[in-house]
Protein backbone atom coordinates (compact mmCIF):
# COMPACT_ATOMS: atom_id res chain seq x y z
CA UNK A 1 0.00 0.00 0.00
CA UNK A 2 1.24 3.43 -1.05
CA UNK A 3 -0.41 6.91 0.16
CA UNK A 4 1.13 9.92 -1.30
CA UNK A 5 1.02 13.07 1.45
CA UNK A 6 1.04 16.75 -0.17
CA UNK A 7 1.79 19.19 2.05
CA UNK A 8 1.40 23.17 1.47
CA UNK A 9 2.31 26.01 2.83
CA UNK A 10 3.83 26.95 6.20
CA UNK A 11 3.59 22.87 6.75
CA UNK A 12 5.67 22.40 3.67
CA UNK A 13 8.23 24.97 5.39
CA UNK A 14 7.91 22.32 8.11
CA UNK A 15 8.42 18.56 6.36
CA UNK A 16 11.25 20.53 4.30
CA UNK A 17 9.72 19.38 1.28
CA UNK A 18 6.25 18.77 -1.09
CA UNK A 19 5.38 15.44 -0.83
CA UNK A 20 5.76 12.43 1.18
CA UNK A 21 5.44 8.85 0.35
CA UNK A 22 3.76 6.74 3.14
CA UNK A 23 3.50 3.10 3.45
CA UNK A 24 1.09 1.46 5.88
CA UNK A 25 -1.41 3.58 7.21
CA UNK A 26 -4.62 2.48 7.31
CA UNK A 27 -6.31 5.73 8.35
CA UNK A 28 -6.00 9.72 8.24
CA UNK A 29 -5.56 9.56 12.02
CA UNK A 30 -2.99 7.02 12.28
CA UNK A 31 -1.55 9.07 9.60
CA UNK A 32 -1.89 12.44 11.42
CA UNK A 33 -0.29 10.44 14.65
CA UNK A 34 2.39 9.25 12.68
CA UNK A 35 3.11 12.79 11.39
CA UNK A 36 3.31 14.60 14.56
CA UNK A 37 5.45 12.20 16.12
CA UNK A 38 8.24 12.50 13.11
CA UNK A 39 7.54 16.79 13.19
CA UNK A 40 6.78 17.74 16.44
CA UNK A 41 6.27 21.06 15.47
CA UNK A 42 2.79 20.08 13.60
CA UNK A 43 1.07 20.15 17.13
CA UNK A 44 0.81 23.65 17.22
CA UNK A 45 -0.57 24.32 13.77
CA UNK A 46 -4.40 23.91 12.60
CA UNK A 47 -4.92 22.19 9.76
CA UNK A 48 -7.69 19.97 7.50
CA UNK A 49 -6.97 16.91 5.86
CA UNK A 50 -8.09 16.27 2.53
CA UNK A 51 -8.28 12.51 1.03
CA UNK A 52 -8.50 12.71 -2.69
CA UNK A 53 -9.34 16.50 -2.78
CA UNK A 54 -11.86 15.95 -0.88
CA UNK A 55 -11.72 17.37 3.11
CA UNK A 56 -12.84 15.26 5.34
CA UNK A 57 -15.15 16.09 8.57
CA UNK A 58 -13.78 12.56 10.67
CA UNK A 59 -11.38 9.64 10.38
CA UNK A 60 -11.22 8.22 7.08
CA UNK A 61 -9.71 5.10 5.98
CA UNK A 62 -6.96 5.39 3.24
CA UNK A 63 -6.91 2.85 0.12
CA UNK A 64 -3.84 2.38 -2.09
CA UNK A 65 -2.97 5.08 -4.13
CA UNK A 66 -4.47 7.36 -2.14
CA UNK A 67 -3.89 11.07 -2.44
CA UNK A 68 -3.72 12.92 1.01
CA UNK A 69 -3.42 16.62 1.55
CA UNK A 70 -2.66 18.85 4.67
CA UNK A 71 -3.79 21.78 4.35
CA UNK A 72 -2.92 24.96 6.46
CA UNK A 73 -5.61 27.57 6.80
CA UNK A 74 -6.50 28.94 3.40
CA UNK A 75 -5.12 32.61 2.83
CA UNK A 76 -5.68 33.20 -1.11
CA UNK A 77 -7.35 36.23 -2.40
CA UNK B 1 -19.84 61.82 -21.08
CA UNK B 2 -20.06 58.39 -22.29
CA UNK B 3 -18.31 55.26 -21.42
CA UNK B 4 -17.48 52.53 -24.10
CA UNK B 5 -17.31 49.53 -23.05
CA UNK B 6 -16.40 46.04 -25.46
CA UNK B 7 -19.10 44.57 -24.49
CA UNK B 8 -21.65 42.53 -27.10
CA UNK B 9 -23.91 41.00 -24.75
CA UNK B 10 -26.81 44.05 -24.60
CA UNK B 11 -29.10 41.78 -22.20
CA UNK B 12 -26.52 42.49 -19.50
CA UNK B 13 -27.88 45.57 -17.45
CA UNK B 14 -24.57 45.20 -14.26
CA UNK B 15 -21.14 44.21 -14.01
CA UNK B 16 -19.54 43.54 -10.24
CA UNK B 17 -16.10 43.70 -10.37
CA UNK B 18 -13.86 42.85 -7.33
CA UNK B 19 -10.02 43.30 -7.26
CA UNK B 20 -7.78 42.65 -4.65
CA UNK B 21 -4.79 44.00 -4.55
CA UNK B 22 -1.62 43.49 -2.47
CA UNK B 23 -1.01 45.63 0.78
CA UNK B 24 2.33 46.97 1.77
CA UNK B 25 1.35 46.20 4.84
CA UNK B 26 3.79 47.32 8.26
CA UNK B 27 3.99 44.08 10.26
CA UNK B 28 6.61 44.22 13.40
CA UNK B 29 8.36 47.46 11.65
CA UNK B 30 8.66 45.46 8.73
CA UNK B 31 6.97 46.16 5.02
CA UNK B 32 5.78 43.69 3.11
CA UNK B 33 6.85 43.68 -0.55
CA UNK B 34 5.15 40.99 -2.07
CA UNK B 35 2.67 37.88 -1.55
CA UNK B 36 3.90 34.95 -3.09
CA UNK B 37 0.96 32.81 -3.40
CA UNK B 38 1.17 28.92 -3.82
CA UNK B 39 -2.04 26.68 -4.24
CA UNK B 40 -2.89 23.10 -4.16
CA UNK B 41 -3.61 23.13 -8.22
CA UNK B 42 -5.61 20.21 -8.89
CA UNK B 43 -7.99 21.16 -5.69
CA UNK B 44 -7.44 24.64 -6.34
CA UNK B 45 -9.20 24.52 -9.77
CA UNK B 46 -12.10 21.90 -9.00
CA UNK B 47 -13.02 24.62 -6.01
CA UNK B 48 -13.11 27.13 -8.58
CA UNK B 49 -15.04 25.29 -10.75
CA UNK B 50 -17.73 24.78 -8.43
CA UNK B 51 -17.96 27.83 -6.68
CA UNK B 52 -18.55 29.27 -10.36
CA UNK B 53 -21.32 26.14 -11.04
CA UNK B 54 -22.94 27.25 -7.53
CA UNK B 55 -23.03 31.23 -8.10
CA UNK B 56 -24.66 30.08 -11.85
CA UNK B 57 -27.05 28.04 -10.04
CA UNK B 58 -28.00 30.39 -7.04
CA UNK B 59 -28.02 33.83 -9.29
CA UNK B 60 -29.47 35.03 -12.53
CA UNK B 61 -25.89 35.52 -14.31
CA UNK B 62 -24.95 36.03 -17.87
CA UNK B 63 -21.61 35.71 -17.72
CA UNK B 64 -18.52 35.17 -14.65
CA UNK B 65 -14.65 35.37 -14.89
CA UNK B 66 -12.78 34.76 -11.77
CA UNK B 67 -8.60 34.93 -11.80
CA UNK B 68 -6.36 34.41 -9.24
CA UNK B 69 -2.75 35.29 -9.20
CA UNK B 70 -0.36 32.54 -8.20
CA UNK B 71 3.50 32.87 -7.31
CA UNK B 72 5.09 36.73 -6.15
CA UNK B 73 2.94 39.25 -6.97
CA UNK B 74 4.31 42.73 -5.50
CA UNK B 75 2.39 45.26 -3.51
CA UNK B 76 0.43 47.29 -5.09
CA UNK B 77 -0.20 44.80 -7.82
CA UNK B 78 -3.44 42.68 -8.42
CA UNK B 79 -3.98 39.15 -6.64
CA UNK B 80 -7.61 38.78 -7.55
CA UNK B 81 -10.09 39.89 -10.26
CA UNK B 82 -13.41 38.48 -10.42
CA UNK B 83 -15.99 39.93 -12.61
CA UNK B 84 -20.07 39.20 -12.44
CA UNK B 85 -22.57 40.36 -15.18
CA UNK B 86 -26.07 39.75 -14.94
CA UNK B 87 -29.11 41.81 -15.92
CA UNK B 88 -29.99 43.39 -13.01
CA UNK B 89 -27.72 45.00 -10.53
CA UNK B 90 -28.47 43.34 -7.36
CA UNK B 91 -27.51 39.66 -8.80
CA UNK B 92 -24.30 40.38 -10.06
CA UNK B 93 -23.73 42.69 -6.35
CA UNK B 94 -24.68 39.22 -4.09
CA UNK B 95 -23.26 37.09 -6.80
CA UNK B 96 -19.89 39.01 -6.55
CA UNK B 97 -19.69 39.18 -2.77
CA UNK B 98 -20.23 35.60 -2.51
CA UNK B 99 -17.94 34.21 -5.08
CA UNK B 100 -15.01 36.62 -3.48
CA UNK B 101 -15.95 35.09 0.63
CA UNK B 102 -16.15 32.20 -0.88
CA UNK B 103 -12.80 32.07 -2.72
CA UNK B 104 -11.05 33.46 0.81
CA UNK B 105 -12.71 30.69 2.76
CA UNK B 106 -12.13 27.31 0.32
CA UNK B 107 -9.92 27.90 -2.42
CA UNK B 108 -6.67 25.83 -1.15
CA UNK B 109 -4.15 29.00 -2.29
CA UNK B 110 -1.44 30.41 0.58
CA UNK B 111 -0.23 33.52 0.50
CA UNK B 112 3.63 33.96 2.01
CA UNK B 113 3.95 37.91 3.08
CA UNK B 114 7.87 38.52 2.07
CA UNK B 115 9.18 41.40 3.24
CA UNK B 116 11.68 44.00 2.23
CA UNK B 117 14.28 42.46 4.47
CA UNK B 118 13.70 39.18 2.77
CA UNK B 119 12.03 37.61 5.87
CA UNK B 120 8.67 36.09 5.09
CA UNK B 121 5.63 34.88 7.12
CA UNK B 122 2.16 33.06 6.31
CA UNK B 123 -0.36 35.31 5.54
CA UNK B 124 -3.77 34.72 7.68
CA UNK B 125 -7.40 35.84 5.91
CA UNK B 126 -9.57 37.73 7.86
CA UNK C 1 -0.64 34.30 -14.26
CA UNK C 2 -0.33 37.76 -13.25
CA UNK C 3 -2.42 40.90 -13.50
CA UNK C 4 -0.48 44.11 -14.02
CA UNK C 5 -2.56 47.45 -12.50
CA UNK C 6 -1.51 51.02 -13.12
CA UNK C 7 -1.78 51.56 -8.99
CA UNK C 8 0.50 53.56 -6.87
CA UNK C 9 -1.20 53.29 -3.63
CA UNK C 10 0.07 50.75 -2.01
CA UNK C 11 -2.00 50.64 0.66
CA UNK C 12 -5.02 49.71 -1.18
CA UNK C 13 -6.24 45.86 -0.60
CA UNK C 14 -9.31 46.14 -2.50
CA UNK C 15 -11.11 47.43 -5.29
CA UNK C 16 -14.56 46.74 -5.75
CA UNK C 17 -16.33 48.41 -8.82
CA UNK C 18 -20.07 48.30 -10.75
CA UNK C 19 -20.92 49.15 -13.88
CA UNK C 20 -24.68 50.06 -15.28
CA UNK C 21 -25.00 49.16 -18.32
CA UNK C 22 -28.10 50.12 -20.88
CA UNK C 23 -30.03 46.42 -21.61
CA UNK C 24 -31.70 46.15 -25.23
CA UNK C 25 -35.25 45.36 -23.27
CA UNK C 26 -37.85 44.31 -25.00
CA UNK C 27 -41.47 45.82 -23.98
CA UNK C 28 -44.68 45.15 -25.26
CA UNK C 29 -42.51 43.51 -28.44
CA UNK C 30 -40.52 46.95 -28.93
CA UNK C 31 -37.06 46.56 -28.64
CA UNK C 32 -35.16 48.88 -26.36
CA UNK C 33 -32.50 50.69 -28.57
CA UNK C 34 -31.11 53.51 -26.35
CA UNK C 35 -31.37 55.31 -23.09
CA UNK C 36 -31.48 59.13 -23.58
CA UNK C 37 -30.31 60.02 -19.87
CA UNK C 38 -31.06 63.85 -18.55
CA UNK C 39 -30.71 65.47 -14.97
CA UNK C 40 -31.19 68.72 -13.31
CA UNK C 41 -27.31 68.88 -13.08
CA UNK C 42 -26.58 71.53 -10.24
CA UNK C 43 -29.03 69.07 -7.79
CA UNK C 44 -27.36 66.30 -9.27
CA UNK C 45 -23.72 67.20 -8.56
CA UNK C 46 -24.68 68.52 -5.29
CA UNK C 47 -26.37 64.74 -4.48
CA UNK C 48 -22.96 63.19 -6.31
CA UNK C 49 -20.79 65.34 -3.56
CA UNK C 50 -23.00 64.41 -0.55
CA UNK C 51 -22.88 60.92 -1.34
CA UNK C 52 -19.54 60.82 -2.07
CA UNK C 53 -18.59 62.78 1.49
CA UNK C 54 -20.95 60.54 3.24
CA UNK C 55 -19.32 57.10 1.88
CA UNK C 56 -15.87 58.26 3.19
CA UNK C 57 -17.28 59.25 6.45
CA UNK C 58 -19.21 56.20 7.31
CA UNK C 59 -16.45 53.73 5.09
CA UNK C 60 -12.55 53.70 5.45
CA UNK C 61 -11.75 54.35 1.92
CA UNK C 62 -8.82 55.75 -0.37
CA UNK C 63 -10.31 56.44 -3.38
CA UNK C 64 -13.70 56.52 -5.17
CA UNK C 65 -14.74 57.58 -8.76
CA UNK C 66 -18.39 57.78 -9.91
CA UNK C 67 -18.77 58.54 -13.57
CA UNK C 68 -23.08 58.93 -14.87
CA UNK C 69 -23.43 59.20 -18.47
CA UNK C 70 -25.63 61.78 -19.67
CA UNK C 71 -27.63 61.97 -23.33
CA UNK C 72 -28.00 58.88 -25.38
CA UNK C 73 -26.45 55.61 -24.18
CA UNK C 74 -27.33 53.13 -26.35
CA UNK C 75 -28.02 49.36 -25.65
CA UNK C 76 -24.81 47.48 -24.46
CA UNK C 77 -22.98 50.73 -23.60
CA UNK C 78 -22.39 51.76 -20.14
CA UNK C 79 -24.34 54.85 -17.90
CA UNK C 80 -22.94 54.35 -14.83
CA UNK C 81 -19.15 53.73 -12.95
CA UNK C 82 -18.34 53.55 -9.17
CA UNK C 83 -15.20 52.52 -8.84
CA UNK C 84 -14.17 52.25 -4.93
CA UNK C 85 -10.96 51.28 -3.14
CA UNK C 86 -10.32 50.70 0.72
CA UNK C 87 -7.40 48.31 2.77
CA UNK C 88 -10.16 45.76 3.30
CA UNK C 89 -12.40 44.01 0.82
CA UNK C 90 -15.69 44.64 3.15
CA UNK C 91 -15.67 48.77 3.24
CA UNK C 92 -15.05 48.41 -0.38
CA UNK C 93 -18.08 46.03 -1.27
CA UNK C 94 -20.50 47.98 1.18
CA UNK C 95 -19.72 51.23 -0.04
CA UNK C 96 -19.90 50.88 -3.44
CA UNK C 97 -23.03 48.99 -3.21
CA UNK C 98 -24.59 51.59 -1.03
CA UNK C 99 -23.31 53.93 -3.35
CA UNK C 100 -25.15 52.67 -6.46
CA UNK C 101 -28.12 52.23 -4.51
CA UNK C 102 -28.10 55.93 -3.34
CA UNK C 103 -27.45 57.29 -7.19
CA UNK C 104 -30.47 55.46 -8.36
CA UNK C 105 -32.62 56.73 -5.58
CA UNK C 106 -31.30 60.40 -4.49
CA UNK C 107 -29.72 61.74 -7.99
CA UNK C 108 -31.95 63.25 -10.18
CA UNK C 109 -31.49 62.15 -13.27
CA UNK C 110 -34.06 60.70 -15.77
CA UNK C 111 -34.13 57.74 -18.11
CA UNK C 112 -36.23 57.99 -21.40
CA UNK C 113 -35.65 54.66 -23.05
CA UNK C 114 -36.10 54.82 -26.87
CA UNK C 115 -37.06 51.76 -29.07
CA UNK C 116 -36.07 51.06 -32.23
CA UNK C 117 -39.17 52.51 -34.01
CA UNK C 118 -38.23 55.86 -32.54
CA UNK C 119 -41.07 55.53 -29.62
CA UNK C 120 -40.64 55.79 -26.00
CA UNK C 121 -41.45 55.67 -22.66
CA UNK C 122 -40.08 56.63 -19.04
CA UNK C 123 -37.81 54.33 -17.49
CA UNK C 124 -38.75 53.56 -13.86
CA UNK C 125 -35.97 52.30 -11.36
CA UNK C 126 -36.75 48.71 -9.65
CA UNK D 1 -42.08 88.36 -7.02
CA UNK D 2 -40.93 86.10 -9.22
CA UNK D 3 -40.29 82.23 -8.91
CA UNK D 4 -38.42 79.90 -12.04
CA UNK D 5 -39.98 76.31 -11.99
CA UNK D 6 -38.07 74.04 -13.48
CA UNK D 7 -39.55 70.64 -14.90
CA UNK D 8 -37.88 67.55 -15.68
CA UNK D 9 -38.54 64.25 -17.49
CA UNK D 10 -41.88 63.30 -18.23
CA UNK D 11 -42.99 66.54 -16.71
CA UNK D 12 -40.99 68.39 -19.30
CA UNK D 13 -42.85 66.61 -21.99
CA UNK D 14 -46.52 67.23 -20.56
CA UNK D 15 -45.42 71.31 -20.02
CA UNK D 16 -43.78 71.29 -23.11
CA UNK D 17 -41.23 73.48 -21.95
CA UNK D 18 -37.88 73.16 -19.23
CA UNK D 19 -38.47 76.46 -17.34
CA UNK D 20 -41.88 78.58 -16.70
CA UNK D 21 -41.75 81.90 -14.70
CA UNK D 22 -44.75 82.25 -12.46
CA UNK D 23 -45.28 85.57 -10.20
CA UNK D 24 -47.71 85.37 -7.33
CA UNK D 25 -47.57 82.72 -5.67
CA UNK D 26 -47.01 82.53 -1.93
CA UNK D 27 -45.84 78.93 -1.36
CA UNK D 28 -45.52 75.70 -2.84
CA UNK D 29 -49.06 74.36 -2.07
CA UNK D 30 -50.34 77.16 -4.45
CA UNK D 31 -47.42 76.58 -6.82
CA UNK D 32 -48.96 72.80 -7.37
CA UNK D 33 -52.43 73.97 -7.51
CA UNK D 34 -51.75 76.29 -10.42
CA UNK D 35 -49.60 73.19 -12.45
CA UNK D 36 -52.15 70.94 -11.62
CA UNK D 37 -55.45 73.26 -13.11
CA UNK D 38 -52.87 74.45 -16.09
CA UNK D 39 -51.73 70.78 -16.92
CA UNK D 40 -54.52 68.41 -15.62
CA UNK D 41 -52.32 65.50 -16.73
CA UNK D 42 -49.71 66.01 -14.08
CA UNK D 43 -52.43 65.01 -11.47
CA UNK D 44 -52.20 61.38 -12.79
CA UNK D 45 -48.65 61.90 -11.81
CA UNK D 46 -45.66 61.01 -9.13
CA UNK D 47 -43.04 63.87 -8.36
CA UNK D 48 -41.53 65.71 -5.31
CA UNK D 49 -40.96 69.68 -5.44
CA UNK D 50 -37.71 70.88 -4.29
CA UNK D 51 -36.98 74.44 -3.81
CA UNK D 52 -33.23 75.98 -4.31
CA UNK D 53 -32.13 72.45 -5.01
CA UNK D 54 -33.33 70.72 -1.83
CA UNK D 55 -37.09 68.00 -1.62
CA UNK D 56 -39.30 69.29 0.56
CA UNK D 57 -41.22 67.04 2.76
CA UNK D 58 -44.26 69.92 3.10
CA UNK D 59 -46.03 73.01 1.53
CA UNK D 60 -42.75 75.87 1.58
CA UNK D 61 -43.28 79.67 1.30
CA UNK D 62 -41.55 81.38 -1.82
CA UNK D 63 -39.83 83.85 -2.05
CA UNK D 64 -38.60 86.34 -4.75
CA UNK D 65 -35.90 84.69 -7.28
CA UNK D 66 -36.27 81.03 -5.51
CA UNK D 67 -35.89 78.24 -7.63
CA UNK D 68 -38.75 75.75 -7.91
CA UNK D 69 -38.13 72.09 -9.41
CA UNK D 70 -40.33 69.61 -10.36
CA UNK D 71 -39.10 66.22 -10.26
CA UNK D 72 -40.80 63.04 -11.47
CA UNK D 73 -39.56 59.54 -9.99
CA UNK D 74 -35.62 59.29 -10.97
CA UNK D 75 -34.37 56.66 -12.97
CA UNK D 76 -30.72 57.08 -13.43
CA UNK D 77 -27.69 53.99 -12.68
Amino acid sequence: MKISVLVFGQIAEIVNTEKLILQNVKDTDELNEQLKKEYPLLQKLAYSIAVNKKIIQSNTILTNEDVVAILPPFSGG
Amino acid sequence: MRIYFAQVKKNIGAHSIFLGQVRNDIINQQEVKAIEYSAYNEMAEEKFHEIREDAFKKYDLICMHIYHSMGVVNAGEISLFVFVSSAHRKEAIKACEEIVERIKKEVPVWGKEVFVNENHQWKINS
